[in-house]
């Protein structure tokens, strides 16, 4: 059970949570304007790495926020969490990313 | 050698001392005709009937790891070709007959063990469901019958069907066909059958790139044991397709999620089929062996860990315990994971909409262990249906022309690769 | 009024442990900034803490920080009307959302020296008092239910669950409560 | 006497209080304090088992968790027997039952044991190669017939009647192992203030101190030592100390499963107490101590009984009180085993001979054995065993400078102790995904880099010795210093003589170079081939000698070949412990709505929707379900029927946009909605489909009461809380879940307002002033209320909301209302007939995730003129707006009386071919009292446009023919709704 850092509550057990997918995928401002292709794009396609993922989480047994975190999908280590809205931290500004 | 009683005997008179490899470990060649990437149940498969039933002999499987050590060598080795959609039934019955005597076909004892595989229902709901299933298989052609709890439990003496339990079975759906087979024979099986007839298995040799020309077409693939050229790739990497895909540039729609399994210590026999509960996340069989293997629910964020969180095994154990109350003293000995893809996009969204461009990468490699067998022997026909291939023609896919790309304008290279079709 | 727990005699083992069902209570869930959490502070009579999972009480009154923009509230049994009427014309002008959920829990407390280790049997969180101080309150789960946890007294845990989860969070609570039966 | 072997003095059992046991039906008697093992043994007992292949005769090979022999059943009653205990770890008690395994009659004489004449014929991999022909006897006869075989202990029968707990726990300090090593670091930890866990397998803390004989440390002896520490951290009120408990599992960020044994070692348990406890500890930082394992020696014929590790030999003696035998041979490839012969024969035994293969040993243990005047034999190993149950003599040969092995000498011996030295157990530093480096000198592996706070220290880290254990601040005295280890297969000149690896799989070291022949080259092929390793043991005492086995035949250095990976459990644990209370009842919490204990009073008949308990339906005596539902049915078209619909979601949306969120969201437009009214939406996921639908009531411009379906209801808010936070955080509205706040009765049927009127208060019922689809607060049976007249039966009706805590009260007054009109109670069912007849879905019956409002007959909700609501964009995709779909329709069974199965497939023709296509399939299918018929929806391929066609459904006894008709079969005009 991972521990995740909840950026109101602090670190919390997984089974708090509710895993919310890739993030930053954003809905389409106006999606009537998106052709077949690029609306396909944004319902299923996904980046899946195997490696550093930004992705969103829900505290649904605690505060119910969405937040993003970026973890590691070998190791499963999160390096940080952010709250929804806010920028995707550059990756290179986060220590310890050369690891897994 | 061909492998029978027979051989073991006269081998026994020898101490084993004259065994040939199964298969050989060759050094990759500059080049082949075709590459399948990622030596699991689909990719040997393929390559055994590329070589098989179309006759290509210049094909190499290159595997990261040792073959069959993905998830063809981690999963439940549940065998059914009970699906809902018309879609799988067809690749999956095919694959069910082809299991039937697989074991003859590649001189290898694949373990096939149709002794059923029931699919409990707890709620009216699920009575509805499977019930459909039932009608939507007998349909097909493909066996499946509905049973009464009081049937399911003859069927399956130590299932606990009291009424008062807290989500009573009020019902099972059984497919006599279906089974389980042993996963890892499946795979030296097939790679013991594609060794023979020439194709190269290259193992620990990990596809790091994919090359590709100026039109875009494949040229061949960067391993860590040196670059290999080929015009035409198959990709069947399970859980890795898409981080595969992404070298050549493509993108799927597809994510990968931790599956678990566990095994219990070995007891004498005890569960005589297969049974599988959706509703609260549970399947059990019993290996030859003994153990009594589990398969877990999904861990709930992609991952490529290849382990899965304790709590759910917890719920897993949970579950069977409430279905197989005799079991709750057997005792866990292994659980470990595999990277499980999962479409981010379900079968039934393809089903109402297939055209979906990016699908059509997907020949192959999408399916489950049962579909070994069925994926790899029937590449060509319209990828929608996934036909079996029953008119043997050649098997190397054809180009298919990445729409999307066209769609969005950016025809030049992307229209013009020939991706992995297979 | 009926309780999702009425009529369930408390679990005693004296000297070490106590599960009681609590009596009816007004409850609102209040949502709104900081501002607007701020003047229905003084609107209701208690503070709403600003700091999350926190809960600020009295004997009559409490507020439960629960999310950024949300607290649970509760109040004597009966002044439902009354506490909506007072907060609605306090933030007359403020963007907020009040709804009332008094009947939407059920309550209960834990208490005594092996309540944290009876609550362990189904909370994942640390209720060491260091990392759980009293005064501390948050959503969390009981084994397979949601609850809303919060220490109140030193020794004593307040419980809130959804009604129709309160039973079977009793009855988990007395399953888990058996081993401390025995010395 | 507790058995002849047993010595008058030492050892920490108590010679005071004998227990009896029963072993195979034979009334034996031990000490308190005795393992299963230790107690067979002092009675002379070494054959213990069976091995798993070919039946051969096991003994107890080692003294703990890595006992891969002697596996037994022990059986305490109905439900309660527990195969594969180790009976190194099973403790006896007064009474206890146990039985060997794997036998056919009895362990000394076994049927299968045949097995192992044709042992040349089943090599490793074998049934890989044969049983094949004819085709499908496999599973008929070979199959059957091998999995008889197979299987080691027999399976429980019965349900466990026994109780499983678990617990969360968390500390600064996780240690595991308790001993030197761990209890130092317990120690250290619990002076820092730390909360400190230490947690050991076996049932007194002390680990390899508990067997101590020579060393002293602080000037104690090691046991007195051990007391003094043991009650130090035990006065900590900090320090939790868990003896019988195992860590098994090591999962990210320092979260690690214990299992803990609670009960089995009592003679009565406490009823109150739980068998076994799971653990699932977060530790800040875990400091692994688990030790090593011993290694055994693989030599032809290596596994009779009477063959013990040396270590194992002398912990029986040192800490039981046991003397494993008469006279012992030992084969030392570790200075260890010399110790073990100096205290063996200190105690009494006979040494016949010290075997060493290595060329010289002038380590302190050797010397001293030498100077004690054992006898011992240098570059010398053995090269085969005598005996069937108990070995009983040794054939000695010498090993040449070109490392053959020449000339025969025989010795007997009732005990063959051997020592390769250690194997550091660092399972668990593995499974916290530690890095491994090789050593040399030891052969083993030892701990590396780990990428969580963890650190190995004492034996599991490759660190052997005392003081290297406790550290430089313990002075230690007396304990020499040992090195070396020896790893693989010993020399010998018998080609076809089979030396065990794996004792329990029956794996030799032929079978590994077979392997090797036949091309699987990687450890895990050759693990998965031979089974090397994936016995109930793991390989705890195999894996190292395997893998320098396979690395030698393969020309390659051991780090090169690769360990295979370790996998949580550490010993294997009872399914029930992972269960724990969720059982019964409590495997799943049972939600019931505040009118429940009405329903049950009533006789009702429940079904499971998601958590809940729905009444079903209300029979009365001598009632069948369709009965039943009949009656029910027709009462509420003839009258009215009150109907218990609490479990309903429920969510207040609140907020400046309020209305505007709800247009985003779903199809429907809002924002013209008056207050006061309300509206039927329905909600899509973003590919289009129809994920849920419920009535929306509009209370206040910036206040709506949504409903969603019983199993949406989580998913919905969820679902909303996800587009407000993310997508749309400029919107100012807050939702909260009502679901439990209201209990909501449903009151339908043409004397519905009649039933209401006397009860209600503050609303006009009247059909001008409270219209179909409006929604109006007042006061219900003196309860506050929100009343909706909306109708799901296609009756007048209205939807009474109040709080829960008054539900069954305001449902009572209601019930006294209704019976004066002589209505009834109904449940889902009839609720389920009665929009049947109407037409009405019912989201996860008429949609299964692939349909659209359009598939449903619902275009006419979609909000004219809206550009954009979630799933929009795709609802004009090519393949959703193209032809073909299938659309909702009704059929009619050419039989009336025929009732159409839920699920059966539609096709257009009589007798199709397998294979068929279906048109589409039967999504609803009831007896309508209201019609005197059957009725059924069905989604059909362009069904709308086939209405009067017949089609054909498909059944095992015929084709029934069905006549495809609109959905809606009862009142289309909607004349009812007014009542
Ligand atoms: C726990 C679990 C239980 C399951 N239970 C069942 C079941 O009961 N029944 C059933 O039918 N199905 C089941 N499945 C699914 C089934 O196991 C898989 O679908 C099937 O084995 C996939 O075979 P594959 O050949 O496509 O993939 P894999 O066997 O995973 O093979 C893919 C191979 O590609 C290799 N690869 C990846 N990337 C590269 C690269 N860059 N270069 C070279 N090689 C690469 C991998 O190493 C791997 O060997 C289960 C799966 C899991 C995880
Ligand atoms: N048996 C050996 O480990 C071994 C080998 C050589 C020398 N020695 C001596 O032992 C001392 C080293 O002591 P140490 O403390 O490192 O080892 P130890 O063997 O004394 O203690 C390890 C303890 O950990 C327990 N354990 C192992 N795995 C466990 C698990 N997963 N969960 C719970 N408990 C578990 C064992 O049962 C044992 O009690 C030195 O004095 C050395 O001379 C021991
Ligand atoms: C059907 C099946 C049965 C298995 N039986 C055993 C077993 O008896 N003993 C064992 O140690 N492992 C068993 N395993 C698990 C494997 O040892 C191994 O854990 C699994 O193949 C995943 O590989 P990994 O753990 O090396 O990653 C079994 C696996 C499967 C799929
Ligand atoms: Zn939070």
């Amino acid at each position: 059970m991972l521990l995740i850092t909840c950026p109101h509550c602090g670190a919390r057990p997984e089974i708090e949570f509710r895993y919310g997918g890739e993030a930053h995928v954003a809905r389409p401002a106006d999606p009537a304007t998106l052709d077949d292709a690029a609306w396909a794009e944004f319902l299923y396609m996904r980046s899946n790495p195997k490696g550093w993922h930004a992705e969103r989480w829900r505290h649904e047994h605690g505060c119910g926020r969405f937040f993003n975190a970026i973890r590691h999908t070998v190791s499963d280590r999160i390096v940080v969490t952010y709250r929804a809205g806010e920028a995707r931290p550059d990756l290179a500004t986060i220590p310890g990313l050369d690891t897994p | 050698m061909k492998f029978s009683l027979l051989s073991l005997a006269r081998q026994a008179l020898r101490g084993h001392a004259d065994w040939p490899a199964q298969w050989r470990s060759p050094d990759p060649k500059p080049a082949y005709d075709a590459i399948i990437l990622g030596a699991g149940g689909h990719g040997l498969a393929t390559a055994y009937y590329l070589a098989r039933e179309h006759g290509m002999r210049n094909i190499a499987v290159v595997e990261k790891g040792w073959l069959g050590g993905g998830n063809t060598g981690r999963n439940t080795t549940i065998i059914r070709s009970n699906y809902l959609w018309e879609e799988s039934e067809a690749i999956y019955e095919h694959a069910v007959k082809l299991w039937e005597t697989l074991s003859q076909e590649l001189n290898y004892n694949v373990m096939y063990s149709p002794r059923g595989v029931m699919m409990l229902a707890h709620t009216i709901h699920d009575v509805q469901v499977f019930k459909r299933h039932v009608h939507a298989n007998r349909l097909a052609g493909i066996d499946n019958e509905w049973l009464t709890a009081e049937q399911a439990k003859e069927f399956c003496p130590p299932l606990n069907i009291a009424p008062g339990m807290r989500y009573p079975i009020l019902g099972a759906a059984l497919q006599r066909r279906g089974g389980t087979a042993r996963h890892d024979a499946v795979a030296w099986g097939y790679a013991r059958g594609a060794d023979r007839l020439g194709v190269d298995i290259i193992q620990n040799c990990e596809v790091t790139g994919i090359r590709r020309g100026a039109a875009g077409a494949i040229t061949g693939i960067e391993t860590t044991r040196g670059f290999i050229a080929t015009p035409k790739l198959g990709v069947v990497a399970a859980g890795h397709t898409s981080v595969v895909m992404a070298m050549a540039g493509v993108r799927m729609p597809l994510e990968s999620y931790p599956l678990q399994a566990l095994v219990s210590e070995p007891i004498k026999p005890a569960m005589p089929c297969v049974v599988m509960s959706n509703t609260i996340h549970a399947y059990i069989s019993q290996s030859d062996k003994g153990e009594l293997v589990i398969g877990a629910g999904t861990d709930v964020y992609t991952s490529y860990s290849q382990t899965g969180a304790l709590h759910v095994t917890t719920h897993t154990l949970d579950a069977i315990c409430e279905l197989f109350p005799d079991f709750r003293r057997v005792r866990m000995l292994r659980n470990w994971g595999g990277d499980r893809r999962r479409h981010a996009r379900p079968l039934a969204h393809h089903r109402q909409d297939p055209g979906s461009r990016p699908l059509r990468q997907l020949r192959l490699g999408h399916r489950r262990l049962q579909g070994d067998a069925g994926l790899g022997s029937c590449l060509r026909g319209d990828d929608r249906t996934r036909r079996p291939a029953s008119d043997r023609r050649p098997l190397l896919p054809r180009p298919v022309p990445d729409r999307s790309a066209d769609r969005r304008g950016r025809r030049g290279g992307r229209r013009a690769l020939r991706p992995p079709c297979c | 009024m009926a309780d999702a727990l009425e009529g369930r005699a408390p679990i005693v083992w004296p000297d070490r442990l106590r599960v009681a069902a609590l009596p009816p209570q007004a409850r609102f869930v209040f949502r709104g900034d900081a501002e607007a959490a701020a003047r229905a502070g003084d609107a209701f009579g208690a503070t709403l803490p600003m700091t999350p999972c926190r809960a600020a009480a009295d004997d009559a009154r409490a507020a439960l920080w629960l999310g950024p923009d949300e607290w649970l509230l509760l109040a004597p049994p009966g002044t439902e009307d009354g506490t909506a009427r007072d907060i609605a014309a306090a933030l007359a002008d403020l963007p907020h959302a009040l709804a009332c959920v008094s009947d939407r829990h059920a309550a209960l407390t834990v208490s005594g020296p092996r309540a944290e280790t009876l609550l362990a049997a189904g909370c994942a969180l640390d209720l060491d008092p260091r990392a759980f101080p009293q005064g501390m309150c948050t959503r969390s789960l009981l084994a397979k239910a949601e609850i809303v946890l919060w220490r109140h007294q030193p020794a004593s845990f307040r419980l809130e669950v959804r009604r129709s989860f309160a039973a079977y969070v009793w009855d988990f609570l007395a399953e888990a409560a058996r081993e401390h039966a025995s010395a | 006497m507790t058995g002849a072997f047993r010595t008058t003095t030492g050892g920490r059992i108590d010679r005071a209080r004998p227990l009896s046991f029963r072993f195979d039906g034979r009334a034996f008697t031990g000490c308190a304090g005795d393992t299963l093992a230790s107690a067979l043994l002092a009675n002379g007992v070494h054959l213990a088992g069976r091995s798993f292949k070919y039946h051969r005769p096991r003994g107890i090979l080692a003294a703990g968790a890595e006992e891969p022999n002697a596996l037994v059943g022990i059986d305490r009653g109905p439900g309660r027997y527990a195969p594969n205990l180790r009976a190194t770890q099973v403790e006896i008690h007064d009474g206890l039952v146990a039985e060997s395994q794997n036998r056919t009659p009895s362990l000394r004489f076994d049927i299968a044991a045949l097995a192992d004449f044709a042992a040349p014929l089943i090599p490793a991999g074998f049934y890989y190669k044969t049983f094949m022909q004819p085709a499908g006897w496999w599973a008929k006869l070979y199959e059957p017939r091998i999995r008889a075989a197979a299987g080691l202990g027999r399976a429980p029968r019965g349900a466990d009647p026994d109780r499983y707990t678990q617990r969360y726990a968390h500390c600064e300090t996780l240690v595991v192992g308790a001993g030197p090593a761990g209890i130092a670091a317990a120690r250290a930890a619990a002076a820092r203030g730390d909360r400190v866990i230490l947690c050991d397998e076996q049932a007194e803390p002390g680990g390899s101190l508990l067997a101590e004989t020579r060393a002293r440390i602080d000037g104690l002896c090691a046991q007195d030592w051990l007391a003094a520490a043991l009650a130090e951290l035990a006065a900590e009120p900090r320090v939790t100390i868990l003896p019988r408990t195992t860590a098994f599992g090591y999962f990210a960020q320092n979260f690690v499963a214990l299992a803990e044994r609670v009960t089995d070692h009592l003679a009565v348990p406490d009823p109150n107490l739980p068998r076994e406890r799971l653990w699932q500890v977060r530790a800040r930082e875990v400091v692994l101590a688990t030790g090593a394992i011993e290694r055994p020696l693989v030599f032809p014929e290596n596994d009779r009984p009477g063959i013990m590790l040396a270590d194992s030999a002398r912990t029986y003696l040192a800490r039981y009180g046991v003397k494993p035998g008469c006279r012992a041979l030992v084969l030392a490839a570790h200075d260890d085993a010399y110790g073990a012969a100096l205290d063996l024969a200190a105690a009494g035994m006979e040494i016949a001979l010290i075997v060493d293969p290595r060329p010289a040993a002038d380590g302190e243990l050797p010397r001293r054995a030498m100077a004690a005047g054992l006898p011992v034999r240098m570059s010398a190993t053995v090269v085969g065993t005598r005996g069937r149950l108990r070995v009983h003599e040794a054939h000695v040969g010498t090993i040449g400078a070109d490392g053959g092995v020449r000339g025969v000498d025989v010795v007997s011996c009732d005990t063959l102790l051997m020592s390769g030295g250690w194997t550091p157990s660092v399972h668990l530093h593995s499974q916290a995904r530690g890095k491994l480096a090789f050593r040399a000198d030891l052969q083993a592996f030892v701990p590396g880099a780990t990428p969580q706070a963890c650190r190995s220290v004492g034996a599991c880290a490759g660190e052997f010795g005392l003081q290297a254990a406790l550290g430089p601040a313990t002075r230690v005295e007396d304990d020499p210093v040992r090195e070396g280890g020896f790893a693989g297969a010993l020399p010998h000149d018998r080609p076809r003589a089979r030396a065990f690896v794996d004792f329990q799989n029956d794996v030799t070291a032929k079978d590994l170079t077979l392997a090797l022949r036949e091309g699987f080259r990687s450890i895990e092929h050759v693990k998965r081939y031979t089974t090397n390793g994936m016995a109930t043991d793991q390989g705890k005492t195999s894996n190292i000698n395997a893998l320098a086995i396979v690395a030698a035949a393969s020309g390659r250095a051991i780090p090169e070949v690769g360990l295979t990976s370790f996998r949580q459990p550490y010993t294997p644990v009872t399914f029930g412990a992972f269960a724990g209370t969720s059982r019964g009842e409590l495997f799943d919490p049972v939600r019931t709505t505040p009118i429940h204990g009405w329903a049950v009073a009533q006789g009702a008949i429940f079904e499971d929707v998601g958590q809940w308990k729905r009444a079903h339906h209300f029979p009365r005596p001598g009632e069948d379900m369709h009965a039943a539902v009949r009656r029910e049915c027709a009462a509420v078209r003839a009258r009215a029927g009150i109907f218990d619909a609490s479990t309903l979601g429920k969510i207040e949306v609140v907020g400046r946009d309020a209305a505007e969120f709800l247009e985003r969201l779903y199809v429907n437009s809002w924002k013209k909605l008056e207050p006061g009214r309300c509206r039927y939406g329905i909600l899509l996921n973003e590919a289009g489909f129809v994920i849920d639908d419920g009535v929306i009531g509009r209370l206040a411009p910036d206040r709506f009461h949504v409903t969603t379906t019983t199993g949406g209801a989580a998913r919905v808010l969820s679902m909303m809380e996800d587009y407000v936070q993310t997508e749309w955080p400029d919107l100012q509205i807050w939702l909260t879940s009502t679901t439990e706040q209201w209990a909501v009765i449903a009151v339908q049927g043409p004397k519905a307002r009649e039933i209401l009127a006397p009860l209600t208060e503050g609303i006009d019922l009247s059909r001008d002033a409270f219209a179909h689809m409006a929604v109006r607060e007042g006061r219900v049976a003196g309860v506050p209320a929100r009343l909706f007249r909306v109708s799901f039966t296609g009756e007048l009706g209205f939807e009474v909301n109040v709080p829960a805590g008054q539900g069954r009260a305001v449902w009572e007054a209601i019930w006294e209302q209704a019976r004066r009109h002589d209505a009834v109670a109904y449940g889902t069912e009839t609720m389920h007939v009665l929009r049947a007849e109407k037409g009405y879905i019912i989201v996860g019956q008429e949609t299964d995730g692939t349909v659209v409002p359009d598939d449903l007959g619902l275009g006419w909700a979609i909000g004219k003129g809206k550009r954009d609501f979630v799933g929009k964009r795709s609802l004009s995709r090519p393949d959703i707006a193209a032809p073909g779909r299938k659309q909702l329709v009704g059929l009619l069974s050419a039989d009336p009386g025929h009732v159409l199965d839920e699920g059966a497939q539609i096709v257009a023709m009589r007798d199709p071919p397998p294979g068929t296509p279906a048109l589409g399939h039967v999504t609803s299918s009831y007896w309508s009292a209201t019609l005197g018929r059957s009725i059924a929806l069905a989604l059909v391929a362009d069904g709308r446009a086939r209405h009067g066609q017949t089609l054909f459904a498909p059944m095992p006894g015929g084709a029934v023919p069905v006549a495809v008709t609109g959905p809606v079969f009862h009142d289309p005009e909607g004349r009812s709704l007014d009542g």
